[in-house]
Parts: structure tokens; C-alpha cells; sequence
């Protein structure tokens, strides 16, 4: 019953979306105000005033760098949420009723194996990823998720304990707090520097400054990101 | 062709979201979840949107793959 | 509409797993499940959203020397960018509530905790 | 220091608190919140700056990496900017007023998270309030909902846990409802930034930009609680932490109405629209919710459930305020944004005194604590006769302003339905504050209990003294968003 009412209230939904997404202006079509109102500058301009040849990279480190700086600080966010929420326990708190599945099922040899044998070439991928991503696609944040699915894959094969021992504590809290960071010290010495927060160096022969300051912020981003995501997977695992 | 492509890719991911709400095992779910953004990153990439794509292969189908298993190994594995 | 529909086919079948994510959300009892399908949801959207840049047979908009227009807009992109990074922010904290409250109360089907309360 | 870096300050510097507090507090949490409320006066102080200059010159921009707009994020502060006043009021108050509840409260090893949230919180509504730009609306939205679901379930009871989880799944749809928007108002114009979109949006297609509009307003509708979509509202904000309460109840939902001001911004400027029917609906839905919250309140023995549902009748007359949108229904709206958060804050604030001296929550338990902390129920009694809206208090102006603007749009019939909200409203407030003085004790030991410490008295004392002064002075923000009342309307008259 209560299938069927969803099912009538989701046609009832849908038709006025669909009728008003096929009023959109066409799809692919070059003439489209999104295609023609602000893109264009960027496309023609990006590389020259916004210092990397991929465009996409330029809009979400210079042009709309707040943007990011904003998503950074959602995933700080999350990992401070999830460290509320699990961290210690109420006096009281009664054991769970359900036994857990557990997770003493040994991995198996060739997934071992495997993941030895993947893991150096997918660090270097992230690191190439992490500098790079002026030129090629990617960036900080992808470079930070690849590096976070390194460790977390780690974490499996290796257990815990030693996954850890990679990364100490105390430099935990700072690599976490890492991507908010370079943020405000980038954006308060463009602040100081040309008279914006976020500013970039703008004059001709700069560029490579610009250039430089977006990867050091990949690069922030990234580590900053990677620190987070772990961070996150590690203490849903605990035993808490 | 082009277009072709495009819609048995399309036609892929909504058989995708069916079939994770039709799985009442919750781990099988979860894997044809990360199918699902694997798809949708093929769709991206073809769609000339890379960093998307490659964004969306390392969270969407990798990370937030990981906690849903870390999440279920801590709760339930069935669905009632 | 409907030829119009198929000219917008990527705006379409956004709409079509929307409601299909938007359904696991409502019917669905598992709150891992739920979760999963406003995942969906999410992906839907920004499946929507990536079509508004795309260009009838646009290049990545990486410039270079043998970069050739057109390109696809790269802002819709830069969007999409940040939303999977909220995707990823408010599942990492809805799996971590599920799990307390599995610690809790042993169970995490929606119905069996409404009579708990 | 020019006014855009202040305006850059505003945003940046509780940001960087926040991110830091974990570092600061140190394993045992101790030092987080002092820390925190040092942030927030720093921040106060700024907003002040930013207040006393928008009264002076009228809105000014910040540019964000020196792009100016629409090539760059904008950020703009106007009259409904200045609400970052309260935000910095009630966040510095809340934290003070933390600090016992946090060490008594909760676990130790998540004090120092609570603070870095509460103020993440702060900064994402500082931050929706302030900015410009559409999609970074976006962004700040997500960071202070998360942070708000999170505040939510951190006292680590069950029942708390699960009322964030409902709040979380309701939340992110909206979220996803708001974002789908943003996605269709850029199809149509190609631009994120709001003025921009505003001009850009006139000659669109009309089915599209109506998808759009009713998203949005479902979206921030949800974040807003009102009626059909209010059901995470009583659980969440009756079961978190006092202070948080406050805040979720005083400010987050706000942000949702804030939300919707900045929407008809853009849609009365563009005229693309007639919203007169999607008006008619809100302002219906407004009447109902002022109803409902009032009578289901009637029914409550929880204190703060009964808070929590006042909360939905007191949106309800905003909403019907905005949906009239005639000068005086905009205006009494707007600044009961302000007031009712004043109101709230002491009520809720007062309410978490009461609970943490004594730990009863329910009314009858609670008979005669008059007697006992006078100065607490004496706060509360403020707030309440405020929120009736009874003249001298804060209260009293914003609803004869709603009234006035009801009859001024034609609908006296809904000037009748504000009156009538205000009466059940009268009666459950009084049967409180009968119950606090003149019933006798169930439980002996209430006649014992101290006075709430002084960290608790004094944002309580405050905030009650602020209501009554808001009163006295309430022509000030009357005539202080007028102006931006008068642009906001000015396309519908012509």
C-alpha cells in the first residue's frame, strides 16, 4: 500500500520535471546560455590570468577558489561530525545486543599479493596527480582520495596497527587541519600581497608564481584531504 | 554510434539503481553501488568532463565504497 | 515533449534515477539502504548538473598544444567537484550515526526503531 | 583596515578558529572553550564594524581573488546581512553558556569536537548570510547543516541519535533540492552570481525558472520547518543540548527563511514570474503552521518539546509575513527573524539552566522552581511574554507589523488567524509560567536547588534583558531593513 502510494506520488513528481527539463535550453548545444555568458572568458583567458592550462583547475583553485575553500572545511567538518558522534560513550552505554560480524577473516594470499605489488605505482599516480593537475586532470582533491584509498586498502592488508604507525598521532591533528590552512595563508598574503583574499599574482612574467601557488595549494589540499578521508575510516573502525 | 553508446550507458546505470534497490543483501548492494559510479564515471569521461570522472572513481566508487563496508561490518549484512 | 526529452536525454534520465533514489529514500526500512539510495539521488543531480556543460562533441577543457575547440564548460565541472565532496562528507557522518545507533539498540531498521521509542 | 577585508574577516576568522580548536583544546578538551569564545568576540567585533558601516554607506561587495563579478564569488553585505549580528550574539552566549553543560554533560574526549562544530556551525550561517553568490550559498549551507546534525546526536543519548539521523535524511534532501535549483537557474542564465542571475533571468523560459523556484522553496522550506515539512523539527531540537538548541532553534532555522529572502531577491527583480499563487500558498501554510506548532505545544509536558513546537508556530508567521509581501508584512517579518531569536535563545538557554540544576525536564516536575532560581524563571518569564507578543516586549511589534502588512495585502482573515495563533500560544505559555510559580512542588528537593551558576545567568540574563530593550527600541531594526525592504518589493509595485 504504501508502495504504491510512493510509486503514484513519484509520477505525479516526475511529470512536471521532465516537462520542465525538456524546456531547458537544448542539450550540447553551443548556443546555451551557460556555453556563452561566463565560460568563454575562461576558456580564452584561464591559462593567461589564472596560471594552468586546465581550466577546471583554474576555477575551483583562482576564480572560484572560495568555493574550495568552503569544501574543505565540509570534509573538516565531516571528520570533526564523526569524531563527536563516536568518539567515547556515555557511562551506562550498553554493549550492542546483535554480535557484530567479525573481522578475523584472514585477506586472501592473492589479494595480498596484489595490493603489495599495486600499492608503490598508486603512490606515485596520487603524487603525479597532486602536481600536476595544472596540466593534466586532476588535482588536490582527486590526489588526496587516491592517497586516502591507498592507506585504507593498506589498513586491510596490514592491519590496523601498522597502517598507523605510518602516520604518528601528533601529525595526524596537523596534516587533518593541513587543507584550511594553506587556504588562509594563501589567501591572507593575497590579502596582504594584491589587495584580495585568495589573490593570485596577476602581472605578465608572474605566471609562473600563480602556477607555483596553485600546486602548493594542491598540494595542501591533497594531504590535507588524504588526512581527512583516513582519519574518518579509521575512527568509524573503531572499537568504540 | 556516438549516441548509441551514450544510451546503453544510460540504459546501464538506471538497470544499476534498480537492481542496488531490489538487493536485499546490503554488501552486494554496496557493490553494485560502486558499479554504479563506475558507470557514471564512464559517462563522464566520454562527456569530456576527466576530472569529474576521476573524482567520482576515487570517492564515489572507492572511498565512499569503503565506509559503507566498514559500516556494515559493524551493523547488519541482510536486509529484513 | 518527448522529442524534446530526447534531445535532453542526460537531463531525462537524471529526472528517471532521482525519482528512482528519491524512492529507495522514502520505501526503503534499512537505514544503510535509505542511504544508499540518496547517494543515488545525489549522483542523479550531479549527473544533471555535468550535462549543462557538455558540448556536442566537446574535448576536456585542457589547454595545450594540440587542444582543439570546442571544449566543455568547465564551471559545471568545478561544481560538481565540490558536490561530491559534501556527497562524501554527509555519508561519512550518516554511517557513523547508523552505527551508534546499532550500538544502541541493536537494530537498524527504521521500523523496529519507531517502536522503540 | 578597509571594509571588504572586515567582510572577508567576518567569514575567515571563525573559520580558521574552528579548524584550530581541535589543536588548541588539547586532549582534555579544557582549553577548546575559552578558545572558542575568544573567536567568537574577535568576530563580534568585526560584525559590529560591518553593521555601523552598512548603516552608513548602504550594501557594499567584497570581491573574493579580485574577480569582480560575475567572473568571481561576491560576497555582499546588506540589511539582511547585518543578521550576522545575532549570529555572533547568540553563538558567544551559547558558548559561554557551554562550558558547565559541556563538562558535565558530555564524554570528555568529545568536548573539544563540540566546540570546533559549534563554531563551524557559526561560520556556515555567517558565511550563508553574507555571501552573493549562489552556489557558494551552497557550500555554507552544507557546512552548517552537517555541523548542526552532528550537534544534535553529540550528547551520545540514543533518542538523540536517532532524531539527528531523521534530521540528516531530511536535511539532505533539501540539500539536493537546493543544489538541483542552482543547477537550473545556471542552465537558464549561465551565471552564479545572485544579481547577475537576477538580470540574466528575465527572458528565460518560464517552466524551467517555476521548477526552480519551488524547488528552492521546498528545499529551504525543510531547513525552515514549516508545516508538511516540520516533522524532524520537535525531535531534534527538543532532544540536543540546551545551548545547541538554542542556536538550531534561534538561527539554523533562519537560515532557511534567510534562504528564501535571497530567492525572491532574485525572482521579484527578474519579474520572469507572477509568484502570487506560489505566495498565496505560503502564506497559507504559514496560517497552518502557526495553528498547529501552537496546538500541538498546548499538548506538551517536555519543556523543551514545547519550545520546539513554538518554534514551528513562530516560522509560520515569518513565512506568512514574507508570503504577503506587502511593505509592512516584509518588514515584520524580517525583524522577527531577529526577535524570535532573541526570544528563543532565552527560553531554550533558560530552559537548559533549569534541566541542569535539577534534571527534570517536564512541567509537573518542575512546579514551584520559581521559588528556588528566581533569576532563571524570572529570564524565562520575559521570553514568554515576548513571544505572545504582548506589548513593551520585542515580541509585540513584528506581530502587529505582520498583522498591519495582512491588511494591507487585502487578507484581513489572516490578520484574524495571527491573533488566534497568539491566543493558544498565551495559553501554553502561561500555564508555564503558572507552573513555575504558583503550583505547589511535586518533589520537595526543587525548593533546594541553587541558582543556575553564573556562566549560565548570564547569557540567560542577557538575552531576557535584550528582549525587553528590543522592545522599547524596536523602531530601530524596523527602519533599519526598511530600505532593503523597499528594493526587495520595489519591481512588484511598478
Amino acid at each position: 500500500m504504501k508502495r504504491a502510494l510512493t510509486v503514484a506520488l513519484l509520477v505525479v513528481v516526475a511529470i512536471p520535471l521532465l516537462y520542465a527539463v525538456a524546456q531547458l535550453p537544448q542539450h550540447g548545444s553551443p548556443m546555451t546560455p551557460p556555453y556563452t555568458h561566463i565560460s568563454p572568458r575562461y576558456l580564452e583567458k584561464g591559462p593567461e590570468e589564472a596560471g594552468a592550462e586546465n581550466i577546471v583547475t583554474d576555477v575551483i583553485l583562482n576564480y572560484r577558489g572560495f568555493d574550495t575553500n568552503g569544501e574543505v572545511t565540509v570534509i573538516f567538518t565531516s571528520l570533526a561530525a564523526v569524531c563527536a558522534v563516536l568518539l567515547g560513550s556515555r557511562k551506562g552505554d550498553e554493549r550492542p545486543a546483535g554480535e557484530p560480524s567479525s573481522s578475523a577473516v584472514p585477506v586472501s594470499d592473492v589479494v595480498s599479493f596484489v595490493v603489495r605489488l599495486l600499492s608503490p605505482l598508486i603512490a606515485i599516480f596520487a603524487v603525479y596527480v597532486m602536481l600536476f593537475g595544472h596540466i593534466s586532470p586532476g588535482g588536490g582533491f582527486q590526489s588526496g582520495a587516491i592517497l586516502a584509498a591507498l592507506v585504507i586498502v593498506t589498513t586491510v592488508i596490514v592491519g590496523r596497527k601498522q597502517a598507523e604507525a605510518l602516520v604518528p598521532v601528533r601529525i595526524r591533528r596537523l596534516l587533518q587541519v593541513a587543507a584550511p590552512l594553506t587556504f588562509f595563508v594563501v589567501g591572507v598574503s593575497g590579502l596582504f600581497l594584491f589587495g584580495d583574499y585568495l589573490a593570485y599574482p596577476k602581472t605578465e612574467g608572474q605566471m609562473w608564481l600563480a602556477t607555483a601557488w596553485l600546486i602548493v595549494i594542491g598540494i595542501g589540499i591533497g594531504v590535507g584531504g588524504a588526512a581527512v578521508l583516513a582519519s574518518i575510516f579509521w575512527t568509524m573502525g573503531d572499537d568504540s | 554510434m556516438s549516441r548509441a553508446f551514450d544510451i546503453t550507458l544510460l540504459l546501464l546505470l538506471i538497470a544499476c539503481a534498480l537492481a542496488v534497490i531490489q538487493t536485499k543483501d546490503l554488501l552486494g548492494a554496496v557493490v553494485i553501488f560502486s558499479t554504479y559510479s563506475l558507470i557514471m564515471c564512464l559517462i563522464w569521461q566520454h562527456r569530456g568532463a576527466p576530472d569529474v570522472a576521476m573524482t567520482e572513481a576515487a570517492v564515489g566508487a572507492g572511498v565512499t565504497s569503503a565506509l559503507f563496508l566498514v559500516a556494515i561490518s559493524k551493523t547488519v549484512r541482510k536486509e529484513k | 515533449m518527448i522529442a524534446l526529452l530526447w534531445i535532453n536525454l542526460d537531463y531525462a534520465a537524471s529526472v528517471v534515477l532521482f525519482c528512482i533514489g528519491l524512492y529507495c529514500v522514502v520505501t526503503k526500512n534499512n537505514l544503510i539502504k535509505k542511504f544508499i539510495g540518496l547517494n543515488i539521488m545525489e549522483t542523479a543531480v550531479f549527473a544533471f548538473i555535468v550535462a549543462l556543460g557538455v558540448v556536442e562533441g566537446g574535448d576536456a577543457p585542457i589547454m595545450g598544444a594540440d587542444a582543439n575547440a570546442p571544449f566543455t564548460n568547465p564551471i559545471p565541472q568545478a561544481l560538481i567537484l565540490t558536490g561530491i565532496v559534501v556527497a562524501v562528507s554527509t555519508t561519512a557522518l550518516a554511517l557513523s550515526l547508523i552505527i551508534r545507533i546499532y550500538q544502541h539498540c541493536g537494530t537498524i531498521e527504521a521500523d523496529e526503531l519507531r517502536e522503540m521509542e | 583596515m578597509p571594509a571588504s577585508a572586515l567582510l572577508v574577516g567576518v567569514i575567515i576568522i571563525p573559520l580558521v578558529g574552528a579548524v584550530l580548536t581541535p589543536v588548541v583544546g588539547g586532549r582534555s578538551g579544557r582549553a577548546a572553550g575559552p578558545w572558542a569564545l575568544a573567536v567568537m568576540l574577535v568576530t563580534s567585533a568585526i560584525a559590529l564594524m560591518l553593521i555601523v558601516h552598512v548603516a552608513n554607506v548602504g550594501p557594499f561587495s567584497a570581491y573574493l581573488g579580485g574577480w569582480e563579478p560575475p567572473y568571481g564569488i561576491e560576497l555582499r553585505f546588506d540589511e539582511f546581512s547585518a543578521s550576522t549580528s545575532v549570529i555572533c550574539l547568540l553563538g558567544t552566549l551559547s558558548i559561554l553558556f557551554s562550558f558547565k553543560y559541556a563538562e558535565k554533560e558530555l564524554p570528555p574526549e568529545r568536548i573539544r569536537y563540540y566546540y570546533t562544530l559549534l563554531l563551524l556551525n557559526l561560520t556556515g550561517m555567517i558565511g550563508f548570510v553574507v555571501t552573493g553568490d549562489i552556489f557558494n550559498l551552497f557550500v555554507f549551507m552544507e557546512i552548517l547543516s552537517l555541523s548542526g546534525y552532528a550537534l544534535v546526536a553529540v550528547s551520545g543519548e540514543r533518542t538523540a541519535e536517532m532524531a539527528a539521523f531523521k534530521y540528516l535524511i531530511m536535511g539532505a534532501v533539501s540539500s539536493l533540492m537546493v543544489l538541483f535549483a542552482i543547477g537550473l537557474l545556471y542552465a537558464l542564465t549561465g551565471s552564479l552570481n545572485m544579481a547577475d542571475i537576477s538580470v540574466r533571468l528575465a527572458g528565460a523560459e518560464k517552466a524551467p525558472a517555476m521548477l526552480a523556484i519551488a524547488a528552492f522553496t521546498v528545499g529551504f522550506m525543510v531547513k525552515a520547518a514549516l508545516f508538511p515539512l516540520h516533522i524532524w523539527l520537535p525531535d531534534a531540537h527538543a532532544i540536543a543540548p540546551s545551548p545547541v538548541s538554542a542556536i538550531l532553534s534561534g538561527l539554523v532555522v533562519k537560515t532557511g527563511l534567510l534562504g528564501m529572502i535571497r530567492i525572491y531577491q532574485i525572482y521579484y527583480g527578474a519579474k520572469v514570474l507572477d509568484l502570487s499563487a506560489l505566495n498565496t500558498v505560503l502564506v497559507w501554510l504559514g496560517a497552518i503552521s502557526i495553528v498547529m506548532g501552537a496546538f500541538f505545544a498546548i499538548f506538551q509536558e517536555d519543556i523543551k518539546m514545547m519550545l520546539a513546537y513554538s518554534t514551528i508556530s513562530n516560522v509560520g508567521y515569518i513565512i506568512m509575513g514574507l508570503g504577503l509581501a506587502s511593505q509592512y508584512g516584509v518588514i515584520g517579518a524580517a525583524v522577527h527573524i531577529f526577535n524570535h531569536a532573541l526570544i528563543k535563545a532565552t527560553l531554550f538557554l533558560g530552559a537548559g539552566a533549569i534541566i541542569y540544576r535539577t534534571g527534570y525536564r517536564n512541567l509537573t516536575d518542575l512546579r514551584g522552581i520559581g521559588r528556588s532560581m528566581p533569576l532563571t524563571t524570572a529570564a524565562i518569564s520575559i521570553g514568554a511574554i515576548s513571544i505572545v507578543g504582548m506589548p513593551p516586549t520585542a515580541g509585540f511589534l513584528c506581530k502587529w507589523y505582520i498583522a498591519l502588512g495582512a491588511v494591507e495585502a487585502g487578507q484581513p482573515l489572516f490578520a484574524v488567524a495571527l491573533v488566534f495563533g497568539a491566543l493558544f500560544i498565551f495559553v501554553y505559555y502561561i500555564r508555564m509560567v503558572n507552573t513555575f510559580y504558583f503550583q505547589e512542588p511535586v518533589h520537595p528537593e526543587i525548593l533546594e536547588v541553587e541558582e543556575a551558576p553564573l556562566s549560565m545567568l548570564f547569557p540567560v540574563l542577557i538575552l531576557a534583558a535584550l528582549c525587553l530593550i528590543m522592545g522599547i527600541l524596536g523602531r530601530i531594526p524596523l527602519s533599519f531593513v526598511e530600505p532593503a525592504v523597499t528594493r526587495l518589493l520595489a519591481p512588484l509595485g511598478g
